[in-house]
C-alpha cells in the first residue's frame, strides 16, 4: 500500500520477474516513441540504462508512460517499481522519494521561434519574454531562478510566471502560436526539436544547474533497491557505457526524423 | 490521509475554484451565442443552413472534447485566431487572460453545440397547439415566434441550459492539460509541490462537488417549481 | 361566404381528403359528423389554411384564399377558429389572452382591447377570471376563453373542432350553451362535434363526412330522421 | 497541412482505435453490472441502500472525470488494489492487461453511476398502469417485475445504454493521460514521433467520428423503429 | 360480497375519501357516479387495494383484507378490474396477455389457459387477433381485450373505472355491449362511468359519490327520476 515501504520492493521485483519503470517518454533523446520495424517502441538513453538494470537483476523490464508529473504519484502509489525519466534529484523531491548516485549532468537550453533568434540572444534579453517549461520539471525553477534572478525562495512561492504544461509536444505547439516566446528545455530535447521543425531554433544562451543532473527515483524505505541500482549506473560510468548510449538514441532520433 | 498541506495552499484552490467558475460562466455565455445561432439555422427553411448547423453539431457532439480542446485550442491560434493579453485583467485574474479567453473560446464552440440542441429542442417542444392558436388569430409568423413560442421556450431552455452550466464547470478541468490555471490545474500544482499523488485531488474533487451538487439540486428544485406552476 | 371546390388534401400517400365540394353561407350553423379519421379535423383546417390544401380552391369572401401572395393573416383574423385543446397560452393571464391578437393584429388601443374583452368575457360569465392563468382554470373555463379570445378578433365565422370532447361531462354543458348563445346571435358557425343533441338542436344543416368526402348532407331532421347513405345510417346507429 | 504521416503510421491508429472500442466495449459492460445494483438500491424500499446509491451516483455525477481518474487510478493502486498482468492477453492487446484493466474500471465506475440513472429512470417510465394491472390480476410484486415492468423497461433502456457506449467512446480518451494506449495516445505518440503537433489529432477526430457517429444514427434509427412498433 | 365500512383515503393532507360504508351484493350491478374528482376512482381501487386505504375496513366474501398479513394477491384475483385506459401489456400478444396470469398465478396450463383464453375472445367477437399486439387493435377493441383478461381469472366480481371513457364515440357501443352482456349472465358488477344510458339500463343500483362521500344512492328509476339530493339532480342537470 501507501507510506513507506520495509524493503520488499527488490523482492518483489525479483518474484514478479519484471522490472517496472515509470517515464514520460516525449524527452528525446532520454526516452521517445519510435517506430521499429513498424512498431510502435519507446527508446531513448533512460530506456538503455533501465535495460541494462533489468539484466543486472535478472528480470524482465516493463514500461510505462505517463505524464512527467503524475510519475512520484505513481511511484508513491505503487504502480511502478522505479522512475527513470531524466529527473533531477531536487531537495524537494528527496523530501519523498529516494534518488541514486546521478548518472547524467544536463545542460539546459532554450527553444525559441526562427525569427526571435536575434532578438533573444542574452540571459537579459530573454527575461522579458514568455517562459515556458514542461509542468514540474526542473527546467521551471531555471527559468525562474537562472533567467529571471529569483532567489531559491522566491522562485518556490510563484506562481503562474512560467507556462507550465504537462507535455512539450503542447508546448512546441505554444511556441509556434505565440502564446510563449520561450522554452527552457534540456539541451539535447533541445536540439532534437529545432532539428525538426525549422521555424524554430536554439537561443545562445545555456543553462547548467548544479544541483539537476538525472537520476533514478525510488519509493522510500527500499535501501537494496537503491543499492542495486547504484552498483548497476556506476559499472555503466565505469565502462562509459552512459555516454554510449546517448550516442545511440541521437542516431535512432535522427534518424525517425528522415 | 494527511491534509495539512491545505494550510499553506488553500489560496490555490481559492483562485483555481474561482477561475473554474469564471471559465465555465463565460463558456456557457459564448457557447449559448453559439447555440443560440445554430438552432435558429437548424430550424430554418434553407438546407444549406440546415446542413452546416447539423455538421458542426454532430462533428462536435461525435469527437472527444480532448481531441477538441488540442484542435481549437491549438489549431484556431494556428490559423491566426488569438486573444490580446489585456494586462490588467490577466491580474486580476491570476492567469494570463489570453490564455483564458483561448479556454472560453474552445469550451465554448463545444458549449455551443450542446446548447444549440437545448435551443432547438425547447423550441419544438412548444405545443404545435400554440402555433396554430396563433396563427389562426391571425398572427404572423415573427409575431407567434415572438410571443408565444419563444416565451414558453425559455421555460423549457432554462433549467437545461443551467445544468449544462454545471456540466461545462466539470469538463472545464480538461484545460488544465494545456497549462490553464483552473481548480484542476492548481490541485495537480499541489501535487507536484508536496509530492502528495492523492489527498490534493480529494480536495478537488470536494471542491467541485460543492460547486455542482448545490447548483444542480437547485436547478431540479427551480424546474419542480415551474412545472407545478403549470398546472 | 366559404366556398370549397374539389378540395384535396394529402399526408404523404395518404389521401385525406379527396375533392370536397361545399358551400357555407352567412348566419348558417353548419355541423360536421363522421367517424374518426374520416377527415373532419382536416377539412376545418384546411378552411383557415391551418393545413395547406394539395388541390382544389377556398373563396372566402370572394377571393381565393389558395391562390399564393394572398395575405392569409388578413384572411384567418376573419375567421375564429377553437380547438379541442383550448390551445390558451399558458404564460399570459386570461385578459392578454383575449387582448393580445386585437392589441397586435388589429391595431387596437389597450383600453380598447381590454374593455372589448371584459364585455365578452361578462357574456360568458367569467369576468373575474380575467386576471388569473390558464392553468387554474377548469377544462369548461378553458374552451370558453378559448372561444372569447376568437370572438375578440370580431370574425365573420367560427370553426370549432370538436370544442367539448377534451371536457368532463359536467363541463359539456356550458360550452355548449355559448355556442347556442353564438348562433342563436346570427353567427356563422361551422362546428365538428360527437354531441348529436347539439347537432340536432342548432344545427341548420348536418354534413357527415367518410372517409375523405362529404358522403350526406341534409337539415338535422332529415339526416338523423330519415338518413339516405347506409353509412350514415351504421354511424347513427353506434353512436345514438 | 501535411498528412505524409499517414502512410507510415497507419497500424498505430489502427491499434488504438480498436484498444478505444475495447475499453468503452468492457467499460459499459462492468458500468451496467454496477448500474444495475445501483438502480435497484435507489428503487429499495429501505434507507440505507437508497441513501448509499444516490451518494455514489451524485459523486460521480458531480465531479470532472479527469479527478475520478485520478483518483481512482492512484487510489485504488494505492491501497493495492492492483490488476494481474496476463500475458497473452496483454499481447493480443498490444498494451499491459492490467493498465487495460485500470482503465475499464474507472471509466466503468464512472459510467455505472449514469448507467445507474439510465436503468432507474428505464423502469419508472414504465407506466403505473402495467403495473395496477398485473397487480389487479393477482400477480405478485416480483411477478409484477419480471414478466411486465422489466421487458418494458429493456426498451426504454437499450437505446439511452447504447448512447452511454457512444459516450464512453469519447470519454475513455482522457485514459491517454495516464498511459494507456488508447486511439489518443496513439495520436498523442504520432504527434511526437513526426513533429507535427497537429494533424495527427485531425485524423484523432475524424476516427472517433467514424466510431461514434454511425453508431449513434443507428441507435436513433433503432429507438424510432421500436417506437414506431408501439403504435 | 363486499363490505366496506367507514372507509377513508387521504392523499396527504387532501381527504379524498371521507368515510364510505356500503355493500355490494352477488349479482348487483352497481354503478357509480358523481363529478370529477369526486373519489369514485379513489374507491374503486380502494376495493382491490391498489391504493391502501387511511382508514376504514374492507370485507370481501367474508375476511377483513384491510387487515395486514392478508394474502392479497389471492383476492385480487377474485376481483377483476378493468381500467379506462386498458392497460394491456403491450410487449405480448393478445392471447399471452389473456393466458399470462392464469398460467403464473392460478396455475393452469398452457393449453388450458388458451382454450380459456380463445372460448372468451369468441365471446367478443375478437378471437381472430388472438396472434395480434395490443398496438394494432382500435380502442373499442383494446378495451374488450382487457376485458377478456381480467375474465380468464374467473373472478367473483368486476370493477370498471370509466371503461368507455378514453373511446371514439362510435367504439362505445361495442364495449357496453360486452358489459351488458356480463351484466345479463349474472356477474357482480361495480362500474364507474358516465354513460348514463348504461346506468338506467343495466344498472341495479346507482351510488351518486360527491366529495368524498355517498350523497345519495338507490335504484336507477328513482335516481334519474326523482333524485333527492339537490347535488344530485344539479349535477344530472349538466350531464343529461
Ligand atoms: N399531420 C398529419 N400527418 C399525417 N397524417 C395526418 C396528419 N393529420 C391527420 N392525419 C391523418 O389524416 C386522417 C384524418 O385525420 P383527421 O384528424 O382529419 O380525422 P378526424 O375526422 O378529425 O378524426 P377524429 O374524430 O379522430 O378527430 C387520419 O388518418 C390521420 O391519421
Ligand atoms: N395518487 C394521488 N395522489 C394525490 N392525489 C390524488 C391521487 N389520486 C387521486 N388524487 C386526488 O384525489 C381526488 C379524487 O380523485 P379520483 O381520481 O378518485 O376522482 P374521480 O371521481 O375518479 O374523478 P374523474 O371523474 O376525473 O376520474 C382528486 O382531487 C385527485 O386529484
Ligand atoms: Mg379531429
Ligand atoms: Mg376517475
Amino acid at each position: 500500500g501507501g507510506g513507506e515501504e520495509k524493503d520488499t520492493r527488490l523482492d518483489n521485483i525479483r518474484k514478479s520477474g519484471k522490472l517496472v519503470i515509470g517515464t514520460s517518454a516525449d524527452y528525446p533523446p532520454y526516452e521517445f516513441h519510435y517506430l521499429k520495424n513498424g512498431q510502435d517502441v519507446i527508446g531513448g538513453f533512460d530506456i538503455a540504462i533501465a535495460e541494462a538494470l533489468a539484466k543486472d537483476l535478472g528480470v524482465t523490464l516493463e514500461i510505462k508512460d505517463m505524464q512527467f508529473d503524475g510519475l512520484l504519484a505513481a511511484l508513491q502509489a505503487g504502480t511502478i517499481d522505479i522512475v527513470i525519466s531524466g529527473m533531477s534529484p531536487t531537495a524537494e523531491r528527496r523530501k519523498s522519494v529516494d534518488f541514486s548516485t546521478i548518472y547524467y549532468y544536463a545542460t539546459h537550453g532554450v527553444i525559441v521561434r526562427q525569427g526571435d533568434l536575434a532578438k533573444y540572444a542574452t540571459v537579459a534579453a530573454l527575461k522579458d519574454a514568455r517562459l515556458s517549461a514542461q509542468k514540474g520539471t526542473i527546467q521551471v525553477g531555471i527559468a525562474k531562478t537562472q533567467i529571471m534572478g529569483m532567489s531559491e525562495e522566491d522562485a518556490e512561492k510563484a506562481v503562474d510566471v512560467v507556462k507550465e504544461v504537462g507535455s512539450i509536444k503542447n508546448l512546441i505547439l505554444d511556441l509556434k502560436n505565440g502564446n510563449v516566446d520561450a522554452i527552457v528545455a534540456e539541451l539535447p530535447v533541445a536540439q532534437a526539436y529545432v532539428r525538426a521543425n525549422a521555424d524554430l531554433g536554439l537561443a545562445a544562451p545555456t543553462f547548467r544547474d548544479d544541483d539537476g543532473g538525472s537520476a533514478i527515483a525510488i519509493k522510500k524505505g527500499n535501501p537494496s533497491l537503491v543499492t542495486a541500482v547504484n552498483t548497476t549506473l556506476e559499472r555503466l560510468m565505469a565502462e562509459g557505457k552512459i555516454e554510449e548510449f546517448f550516442a545511440e538514441a541521437q542516431a535512432i532520433q535522427e534518424e525517425q526524423g528522415q | 490521509m494527511n491534509f495539512s498541506f491545505l494550510a499553506r495552499y488553500w489560496p490555490f484552490y481559492l483562485n483555481g475554484a474561482k477561475n473554474t467558475i469564471l471559465l465555465a460562466m463565460f463558456s456557457v455565455v459564448l457557447g449559448t451565442a453559439i447555440g443560440l445561432i445554430l438552432s435558429l439555422m437548424k430550424l430554418s427553411k434553407h438546407r444549406v443552413p440546415r446542413f452546416i448547423a447539423t455538421a458542426y453539431i454532430e462533428f462536435i457532439r461525435g469527437t472527444p472534447l480532448l481531441v477538441q480542446l488540442f484542435i481549437i485550442y491549438y489549431g484556431l491560434q494556428s490559423i491566426g485566431i488569438r486573444f490580446p493579453n489585456v494586462v490588467w485583467l490577466s491580474k486580476l485574474l491570476g492567469i494570463s487572460f489570453s490564455d483564458f479567453m483561448a479556454g472560453i473560446v474552445t469550451l465554448g464552440i463545444n458549449s455551443g453545440a450542446y446548447v444549440g440542441e437545448i435551443f432547438r429542442a425547447g423550441i419544438q417542444a412548444v405545443d404545435k397547439g400554440q402555433t396554430e392558436a396563433a396563427r389562426s388569430l391571425g398572427m404572423s409568423q415573427f409575431m407567434t415566434m415572438r410571443y408565444i413560442v419563444i416565451p414558453q421556450a425559455i421555460r423549457n431552455i432554462l433549467p437545461a441550459l443551467g445544468n449544462e452550466f454545471v456540466v461545462v464547470i466539470k469538463e472545464s478541468s480538461i484545460v488544465s492539460i494545456i497549462g490553464i490555471a483552473d481548480l484542476m490545474y492548481r490541485a495537480d500544482t499541489v501535487r507536484g509541490n508536496t509530492f502528495q499523488p492523492f489527498e490534493p485531488l480529494i480536495v478537488a474533487a470536494v471542491l467541485y462537488f460543492l460547486m455542482t451538487f448545490p447548483l444542480s439540486k437547485l436547478l431540479a428544485y427551480i424546474e419542480r417549481r415551474m412545472r407545478a406552476g403549470d398546472k | 361566404m366559404i366556398q370549397t371546390m374539389d378540395l384535396k388534401k394529402d399526408f404523404g400517400k395518404l389521401q385525406v381528403l379527396k375533392g370536397i365540394t361545399s358551400s357555407f353561407n352567412q348566419g348558417e350553423v353548419a355541423v360536421i359528423i363522421g367517424p374518426s379519421g374520416s377527415g373532419k379535423s382536416t377539412f376545418l383546417r384546411c378552411l383557415n389554411l391551418l393545413e395547406e390544401p394539395t388541390g382544389g380552391t377556398i373563396i372566402f369572401e370572394g377571393t381565393d384564399i389558395t391562390k399564393d401572395g394572398h395575405n392569409l393573416d388578413k384572411h384567418r383574423q376573419k375567421m375564429g377558429m377553437v380547438f379541442q385543446l383550448f390551445n390558451l397560452f399558458p404564460h399570459m393571464t386570461v385578459l392578454k389572452n383575449i387582448t393580445l391578437a386585437p392589441m397586435k393584429v388589429r391595431g387596437l388601443s389597450g383600453e380598447e382591447a381590454e374593455a372589448a374583452a371584459i364585455t365578452l368575457l361578462r357574456r360568458v360569465g367569467l369576468e373575474e377570471k380575467k386576471d388569473t392563468y390558464p392553468g387554474q382554470l377548469s377544462g369548461g373555463q378553458k374552451q370558453r376563453i378559448a372561444i372569447v379570445r376568437a370572438l375578440a378578433m370580431q370574425p365573420d365565422v367560427m370553426l370549432f373542432d370538436e370544442p367539448t370532447s377534451a371536457l368532463d361531462p359536467e363541463m359539456v354543458g356550458e360550452v355548449l350553451e355559448v355556442m347556442r348563445g353564438l348562433a342563436a346571435e346570427g353567427m356563422t358557425m361551422i362546428v365538428v362535434t360527437h354531441e348529436m343533441r347539439f347537432a340536432r338542436d342548432v344545427g341548420t344543416r348536418v354534413l357527415f363526412m367518410d372517409e375523405g368526402i362529404i358522403a350526406e348532407e341534409g337539415p338535422p331532421a332529415q339526416i338523423f330522421g330519415a338518413p339516405k347513405n347506409p353509412r350514415t345510417r351504421e354511424f347513427l346507429q353506434k353512436v345514438l
